[in-house]
């Protein structure tokens, strides 16, 4: 055992860091779609869609910004641009046109309402942007890099990833935990959650709540893939990929709780990262059997409540 | 009753009516009834309020032994029981630890664990041959190898009459006290192990039967398609078992078949009509399925013969 | 574009169709010119292969337009059928079936994955209908058994790996250790045997210090880079396309992986457009084949230039190989009916076994060269080879020092699996390797 | 104060409101009297706007209020505790009930009047406010849900089978602490369900009984 | 009398530092009808569930019939014959009534039969006569989600008696039920009980029910029983009446 951490102790070291930013990713997709299900009761499957639409909209920005001319840091600028739009814009549309109808219905006629969309989106998607790879890596070429000493060598890693995206999604747990715990929107979110009726019946406006949630959501999402774009190149399908892995956060975080995404993000991000260097067979297994492995334990998922039945 | 026995009649007719007369439809006929044999175990489960949302693993267990076995033993006969055993001896396995859970957990669980079967079938390279997946060869019926031509219809005819067993089983069963104490577990859980009766064990009968005809399903697919690959356990095909047994209607056993067929004919069309953008279409079907005519096919025309009946 | 298919007209077309089909007895019935060619096209619609696929599309569109300017084939317009690959392999078969037997089309041009190709060509044999492999490289197809019907107008697995292979050993023979990267799917893995066997009968010792094969459509490669910078192999294979491939050269780039290994990436060529200035120089390089948009000598200049002039004025963008492998897949097509045309004399029409016979054999040309259909089906496209650098005529990189491999030099004879062949090559084999071309 | 005219309700298709009329005057103390099913809580949840009507009118001192939405009823000083006691479990009783006075966007110093108010009147509160309200047994959350309810409630309050499933010796204190705040806030008018008209008779002026989604005689 | 048909000694079961359970000893008699009064949270409907094994106490034991059932699953031990009922009745909503009961009697006969219908004529018939006997033959054919309270609570109990119960445990089974219908649904109830030699112990707010219907009273209090004994005694002590009865403003 020791004989095997000194062998391989450095290698973990790097695997921590590569896992801290791929945890922070799947972090910021997993904490909007947890959000939406905790207040809409909904698992939004067109919750990958709003990340990919997200990233090639923070793309196209980034572009058009170059072309402008504006110097490389605007293309953060066209990051947060990316999620206001999609927050402001397709959230509320959404949720008007189609969600609203459909609340109170069974589980698996929402569950199917957004597979739909999901369906729809991905098709809009490619009508919109094509299936050329678009890349728009400024934001990440703007901070270089950081040699991260390795033995005698030295590893860079781009701050972008070692800094940025773990940087961002700290600050957005931190801020979403303050949100809903010390604002009056927040508690309000929190009394819709919890009771919708009751809630409305003290003067809250509860489908404006559900409005305002299901946008931040896709806001979260549209962030996400707003944040990865500049790491990687957008083809059609990276939603689909996107969505089940949040789907396993959200079921083994417990639902509607952040901070159980976060955790369950963290597992989800090392055991990839530690698979993709010792044992790369399991690197996409990783995520499922720890989904499994955490709800074998705890049956309502790491920070899930147990819902007592009434007799 | 008797409008589901007229209507079963009815469709079983137009179905071959349609084979004999537009061949190539014959396949995806063919197709459609595999894939409702499978969602009639959706059905089951939709009765018990719980929806799998990987149910495509026990489809995709049921074509790779199918794809494993035909090389050495390449009979029909032989070969679909032993699908159904293995994808039931599955259905089992999982079985046990998923009628722990419900809801989201449920159905998130079925997500994850065919996540895991579809990883499998596509990281065993060695053995899947991955994405590429594995080419079936002609296969023999009762020892006689047949024409293409031939070997069409009875594929065909093998799938009409599974359908129909399967569909008067989960009728039988849904009216059983298993079928109604699965129906319980929907409203009031508490009760039945109050009654003496386990919950999950009637949840985990359920679901094994359900995985058994996933498992027929998916060996008629591999066995009418002859080549399987990995994207039959994918999430979006176990996505799509949901959607057909939505489309068709949960309020009988021939919702399913009602749901396949429009679902293929729907697919094909589309994406025969527009080949870049079929998804949006189905999905844009779905959209106004469950909008308008929540009950599905079955809704729609259940509710048109007993319009006209009175 | 297709029109809309409404279900009383496929109804009818099927119902006459079968109904033909009664009466003249299938394949063997003589053949009445049809008043159009129709052509089945399968190839990928959505998903992350669409990168290829609508490329392809797009090629065809353009070229069946100029055809029917130009008076069709046979004097009959040319009319194509698009099949989405994306749904999957059973939805594939059903829409072959659909293409053969519904829509009427007399020849197939089959399917971008090797998945699709494996299961596509089986169905020739038993329908009788003459399928075209346009785009699909796996070796499998005629190394596992005779396809009668089927026929590849590109070349395939072997020879876009060996090409490369050979390649880095003449360009950086002492090279010691080495690291692989692709895509984990039949492709990715399937491209590496290949190279390990070359690479172990030519240069035996090397040692292999990682072998990874991220999942297919990966949108993150930080840990692989990682891991690759930290094993610092001198030479790093990447079969790798599309996304995919944009995305690790990104990431590799930024980090600096380029300077520490040299790349060898045998089908860069359909990212280099996507990747612009950003392609690190100096990097072995591979297109599938010969068409280079700078060919220093192509077969035919000004039909190199028109095709990518037209494509580039009606889609503004460079064509990549899928565009070239579609072209190269009517050429044949075009060639092969009016051989077989000629054959029947005036007036005729081939039926599917005289289509067939008229492919057995063919050589067609391509803008840039010609190629040859074996006696087993196989095409033989030359494979050219080279490192990536910039001029001021591309505004992406481009190869330079190309090396012109010649197909027959590079693929399987016939009758042999790939993998035993490979390994029979012995380290003189590089001698064989023709200089640079000139220009 | 409060008055349903003609109302009838549907629920999932089914008529359960059929031509209700129900009356409760500025600071009066009314009860709705019935069995289970019979249409009461139906009743108050559509005079709260938690659910539309499909005839009739909702009038809100003497103006019409039958659109005016669910939420906009709290700010015209409407209380309303439901039969089960539907707290926020994760918040504290003090912040169950001061959450409905940061909704209405009263001043603190208002709030915490209000909150001295309550306290007052139900003095069990002010022990448990610092408790977490999914803590609470049956009898703790129902003084709870009325507090919360009085934080709003200026003008009325609807307390729906307050009673159901408490002991005696509970309900006992239940309707003491309602005479109380009868005596302290007279203008307050107060509408009661129940299943049994004995328990409430000392304790309002007027009775209306629903059967079957239908006033009945009282 | 002879041994008891249940049997609790020494139960003690706290949720964080509420004790519902402190101490619980408590013989029930065959044949005999216990009533369970005491305000709420005193820890009634907790001592049903440590009794169904809904709940497992932390210190104790419980005896059925001479044997010990702590530990068993609540299904096993509905086997060895303890039936309850509900506060709020647990039916099959979107059944109908008569399969509400065919299905209790399938679960007493032979649940595990895939194919055969649950209406088979031999079941039908039980259940039939078994809402005959409670009086709801007439809704057999409704959903239950239609029923009023009063024929819920009733459906709700006949469904534990189709599981032929030698002990039947009922939590507040006249609780929401109109006051008009009270005592016509306890007489009912009493009636089918006494034919079928079950029997019952009962939670109960409702003093008259209790004087008229109980044989014995136990009285919680803070998860303790306060006092036991005939209704006409313990009902007149004082310090019931003050701390569980309260000085009665609608008796």
């Amino acid at each position: 055992m020791m004989e095997w951490f000194s062998d391989n102790g450095l290698l973990l070291g790097l695997a921590l860091l590569d896992g801290l930013s791929y945890a922070a990713l799947v972090f910021m997709v997993a904490v909007g779609l947890n959000l939406v299900f905790g207040v809409l009761r909904i698992v939004n499957v067109a919750h990958g869609s709003l990340f990919a639409i997200g990233a090639y909209t923070a793309a196209s920005i980034g572009i058009f910004f170059a072309s402008l001319g504006l110097p490389a840091w605007a293309g953060y600028i066209a990051l947060v641009l990316s999620a206001l739009l999609v927050g402001a814009v397709l959230g509320p549309l959404i949720e008007r046109l189609l969600l609203r109808r459909i609340y109170g219905h069974e589980d698996v006629l929402q569950l199917l309402v957004t597979f739909a969309l999901f369906m729809i989106l991905e098709d809009v998607q490619k009508l919109i942007w094509g299936v050329q790879p678009i890349m728009q890596d400024a934001p990440m070429k703007f901070l270089g890099t950081v040699d991260i000493p390795f033995g005698e060598d030295v590893i860079p890693f781009t701050a972008y990833q070692l800094f940025v995206l773990p940087g961002v999604a700290v600050a957005t747990l931190a801020a979403l935990a303050w949100f809903l715990r010390r604002t009056l929107t927040g508690r309000v979110i929190v009394a819709v959650t919890t009771d919708k009726e009751a809630a409305t019946a003290m003067g809250i406006d509860a489908a404006k709540i559900m409005l305002l949630t299901f946008s931040f959501g896709a806001g979260l999402a549209a962030l996400g893939g707003a944040l990865a774009s500049p790491t990687t190149s957008l083809v059609p399908g990276v939603g689909a990929s996107t969505i089940v892995l949040s789907f396993a956060v959200v079921a083994t975080a417990g639902l509607g709780q952040i901070e159980g995404a976060a955790l369950t993000s963290l597992m989800i991000g090392l055991g990839r990262s530690i698979a993709v260097y010792f044992a790369p067979e399991f690197e996409v297994v990783v995520p499922y059997i720890i989904m499994v492995a955490v709800l074998l334990v705890r049956p309502q998922g790491l920070f899930g409540v147990l819902e007592t039945r009434r007799v | 009753m008797k409008r589901e026995t007229l209507l079963a009649i009815v469709g079983a007719l137009a179905l071959i009516l349609c084979a004999w007369a537009i061949p190539w439809l014959k396949f995806v006929l063919t197709v459609a009834l595999a894939k409702g044999i499978a969602v009639l175990g959706i059905l089951l489960l939709l009765r018990a309020g719980q929806v799998s949302f990987g149910h495509a693993m026990f489809l995709a267990v049921g074509a790779y032994t199918v794809a494993f076995v035909a090389p050495s033993v390449p009979e029909v006969l032989l070969l679909l029981p032993l699908a159904a055993l293995l994808a039931t001896a599955l259905g089992l396995v999982i079985g046990l630890f998923l009628v722990r859970y419900r809801d989201i957990f449920f159905g998130m669980l079925n997500l994850a664990l065919s996540m895991v079967i579809y990883s499998l079938l596509e990281k065993m390279y060695a053995i899947t041959h991955g994405t590429d997946g594995i080419r079936i060869a002609a296969l023999t019926f009762a020892g006689v190898s047949l024409e293409r031509e031939v070997q069409e219809w009875v594929m065909f005819g093998i799938a009409l009459t599974l359908a129909i067993g399967f569909g008067l089983l989960v009728r039988a069963y849904l009216g059983s006290p298993m079928g109604r104490a699965l129906a319980g577990i929907k409203t009031r859980e508490t009760r039945l192990e109050f009654m003496g009766v386990s919950a999950r064990l009637v949840l985990l009968f359920a679901y094994v039967l359900s995985a058994l005809m996933g498992g027929v399903g998916g060996a008629l697919v591999s066995m009418t398609t002859r080549h399987v690959t990995p994207q039959l356990a994918y999430w979006t095909s176990s996505g799509e078992l949901v959607f057909i047994a939505i489309l068709g209607g949960a309020g009988s056993a021939l919702g399913p078949f009602l749901g396949a067929t429009a679902f293929e004919l729907v697919r094909v069309y589309a994406a025969a009509a527009v080949a870049d953008a079929w998804q949006m279409i189905l999905g844009g079907v779905l959209l106004l399925v469950i909008l308008f005519a929540p009950g599905g096919v079955w809704g729609i025309l259940s509710s048109k013969l007993k319009g006209r009946g009175a | 574009m297709t029109e809309a298919v409404t279900r009383r007209t496929a109804m009818l077309g099927a119902a006459a169709t079968s109904g033909a089909l009664l009466f003249a007895g299938g394949n063997a019935r003589a053949q009445a010119k049809p008043t159009e060619l129709r052509v089945g096209i399968t190839t990928f619609l959505s998903g992350p292969a669409s990168v290829f696929g609508v490329p392809a599309k797009q090629a065809a569109e353009l070229l069946f337009e100029e055809i029917n300017k130009a008076g069709g084939i046979g004097g009959i317009p040319v009319r194509a059928f698009f099949v989405d690959e994306a749904p999957g392999t059973d939805h594939l078969v059903g829409e072959y079936r659909r293409l053969v037997q519904n829509e009427g089309c007399q020849i197939i041009l089959a399917s971008i994955s090797s998945g699709s190709c494996l299961a596509c060509t089986p169905l020739s044999d038993e329908m009788k209908k003459t399928t075209l492999l346009w785009d699909c490289g796996t070796q499998r197809i005629f190394e596992e058994g005779p396809h009668p019907y089927a026929f590849r107008t590109q070349g395939y697995g072997t020879p876009e790996v060996l090409a490369p292979l050979l390649y880095l050993l003449k360009h950086k023979p002492d090279f010691r250790t080495l690291a692989v990267i692709n895509q984990d799917y039949a492709w990715g893995r399937d491209s590496w045997e290949l190279w390990k066997a070359g690479m172990d009968a030519m240069k035996p010792g090397v040692r292999v210090v990682a072998e990874m094969f991220p999942r297919f459509g990966a949108t993150d490669y930080s840990t692989e880079v990682t891991r690759l910078l930290a094993a610092r192999p001198d030479v790093i294979l990447s079969t790798s396309w599309g996304g995919d491939l944009t995305t690790l050269i990104r990431q590799s780039t930024e980090r600096r992986l380029f300077e520490r290994s040299l790349f060898v990436m045998p089908i860069a060529e359909a990212s280099l457009p996507t990747l612009g200035r950003t392609m690190p120089a100096g990097h072995i390089i591979g297109a599938r084949g010969d068409h280079w948009n700078n060919h220093p000598s192509p077969k035919d200049p000004a039909r190199l230039k028109r095709l990518v002039d037209s494509y580039r004025a009606k889609y503004n963008e460079y064509p990549i190989y899928p565009v070239h492998h579609m072209a190269q897949a009517i050429s044949a097509m075009q060639a092969a009916y009016a051989k077989a045309i000629a054959a029947k004399g005036a007036g005729g029409w081939p039926n599917d076994l005289e289509l067939s016979n008229a492919f057995r054999g063919l050589t067609f040309d391509t803008p840039t060269s010609t190629i040859t259909l074996r006696e087993d089906g196989q095409g033989l496209e030359d494979q050219i080879v080279g490192l990536s650098s910039f001029n001021d005529k591309f505004p992406f990189s481009v190869p330079k020092d190309m090396i012109l491999f010649p197909a027959a030099m590079v693929s399987t004879p016939v009758g042999q699996k790939s993998t035993d062949w490979l390994k029979t090559l012995k380290p003189d084999f590089v001698s064989q390797v023709p200089a640079p071309m000139a220009g | 104060m409060l008055e349903l005219k003609g109302v009838s309700v549907d629920i999932a298709g089914i008529r359960v409101l059929r031509d209700v009329s129900l009356r409760v005057p500025p600071g009066g103390r009314v009860a709705l009297i019935g069995r289970n099913g019979a249409g009461k809580t139906t009743a108050l949840r559509t005079l709260m706007g938690l659910l539309p009507t499909r005839a009739g009118s909702v009038a809100i001192d003497g103006t019409d209020a039958t659109t005016v939405p669910a939420h906009h009823r709290a700010r015209l000083g409407i209380g309303y505790a439901p039969e089960e006691r539907r707290l926020f479990g994760s918040f504290s009783v003090r912040e169950n009930m001061v959450l409905p006075a940061q909704v209405l966007k009263l001043a603190a110093a208002e709030t915490a009047r209000r909150l001295d108010a309550v306290f007052t009147l139900l003095p069990e509160l002010r022990d448990l406010a610092p408790r977490r309200a999914a803590g609470l047994s049956g009898g703790q959350g129902k003084m709870v849900a009325l507090g919360r309810a009085l934080m709003v409630g200026t003008r009325a309050v609807l307390l729906d089978e307050p009673f159901q499933g408490l002991a005696p010796v509970l309900a006992q204190r239940y309707a003491e602490a309602l005479k109380r705040l009868h005596e302290a806030l007279p203008d307050v008018a107060i509408l009661i369900t129940e299943s049994n008209p004995e328990l409430l008779r000392p304790l309002v002026e007027a009775t209306f009984v629903i059967e079957r989604g239908e006033m009945a005689p009282g | 009398m002879s041994t008891p048909l249940l049997s609790a000694k020494g139960l003690r079961l706290a949720f964080g530092g509420v004790k519902a359970a402190d101490g619980i000893d408590l013989d029930v008699m065959a044949g005999e009808f216990l009533a369970i009064i005491g305000p709420n949270g005193a820890g009634k409907t907790t001592f049903i569930n440590m009794s169904t094994g809904y709940l497992r106490p932390q210190a104790g034991r419980i005896e059925f019939d001479g044997q010990p059932i702590l530990g068993l699953q609540p299904r096993a031990i509905v086997r060895r014959g303890i039936g309850r009922s509900f506060q709020l009745p647990q039916l099959f909503t979107e059944h109908t009534v008569l399969e509400n009961a065919a299905l209790a009697v399938a679960s007493r006969l032979g649940l595990w039969s895939p194919l055969a219908p649950l209406l088979r004529p031999a079941w039908r018939e039980e259940a039939m006569d078994l809402l005959e006997r409670f009086g709801l033959q007439g809704v057999a054919g409704s959903r239950a989600d239609a029923l009023n309270e009063g024929a819920r609570k009733l459906a709700d109990i006949a469904m534990a008696v189709a599981l032929q119960p030698r002990l039947l445990l009922m939590d507040e089974p006249t609780s929401g039920v109109a006051a008009a219908e009270k005592m016509q649904i306890v007489e009912t109830l009493v009636r089918v009980l006494r034919q079928s030699g079950v029997t019952a112990v009962f939670v109960e707010h409702d003093m008259d029910v209790v004087a008229r219907f109980a044989d014995r009273v136990a009285v919680w209090s803070q998860g303790r029983i306060a006092a036991l004994g005939p209704p006409a005694q313990v009902l007149a002590d004082p310090v019931v009446q003050r701390d569980v009865i309260g000085i009665s403003a609608h008796a």
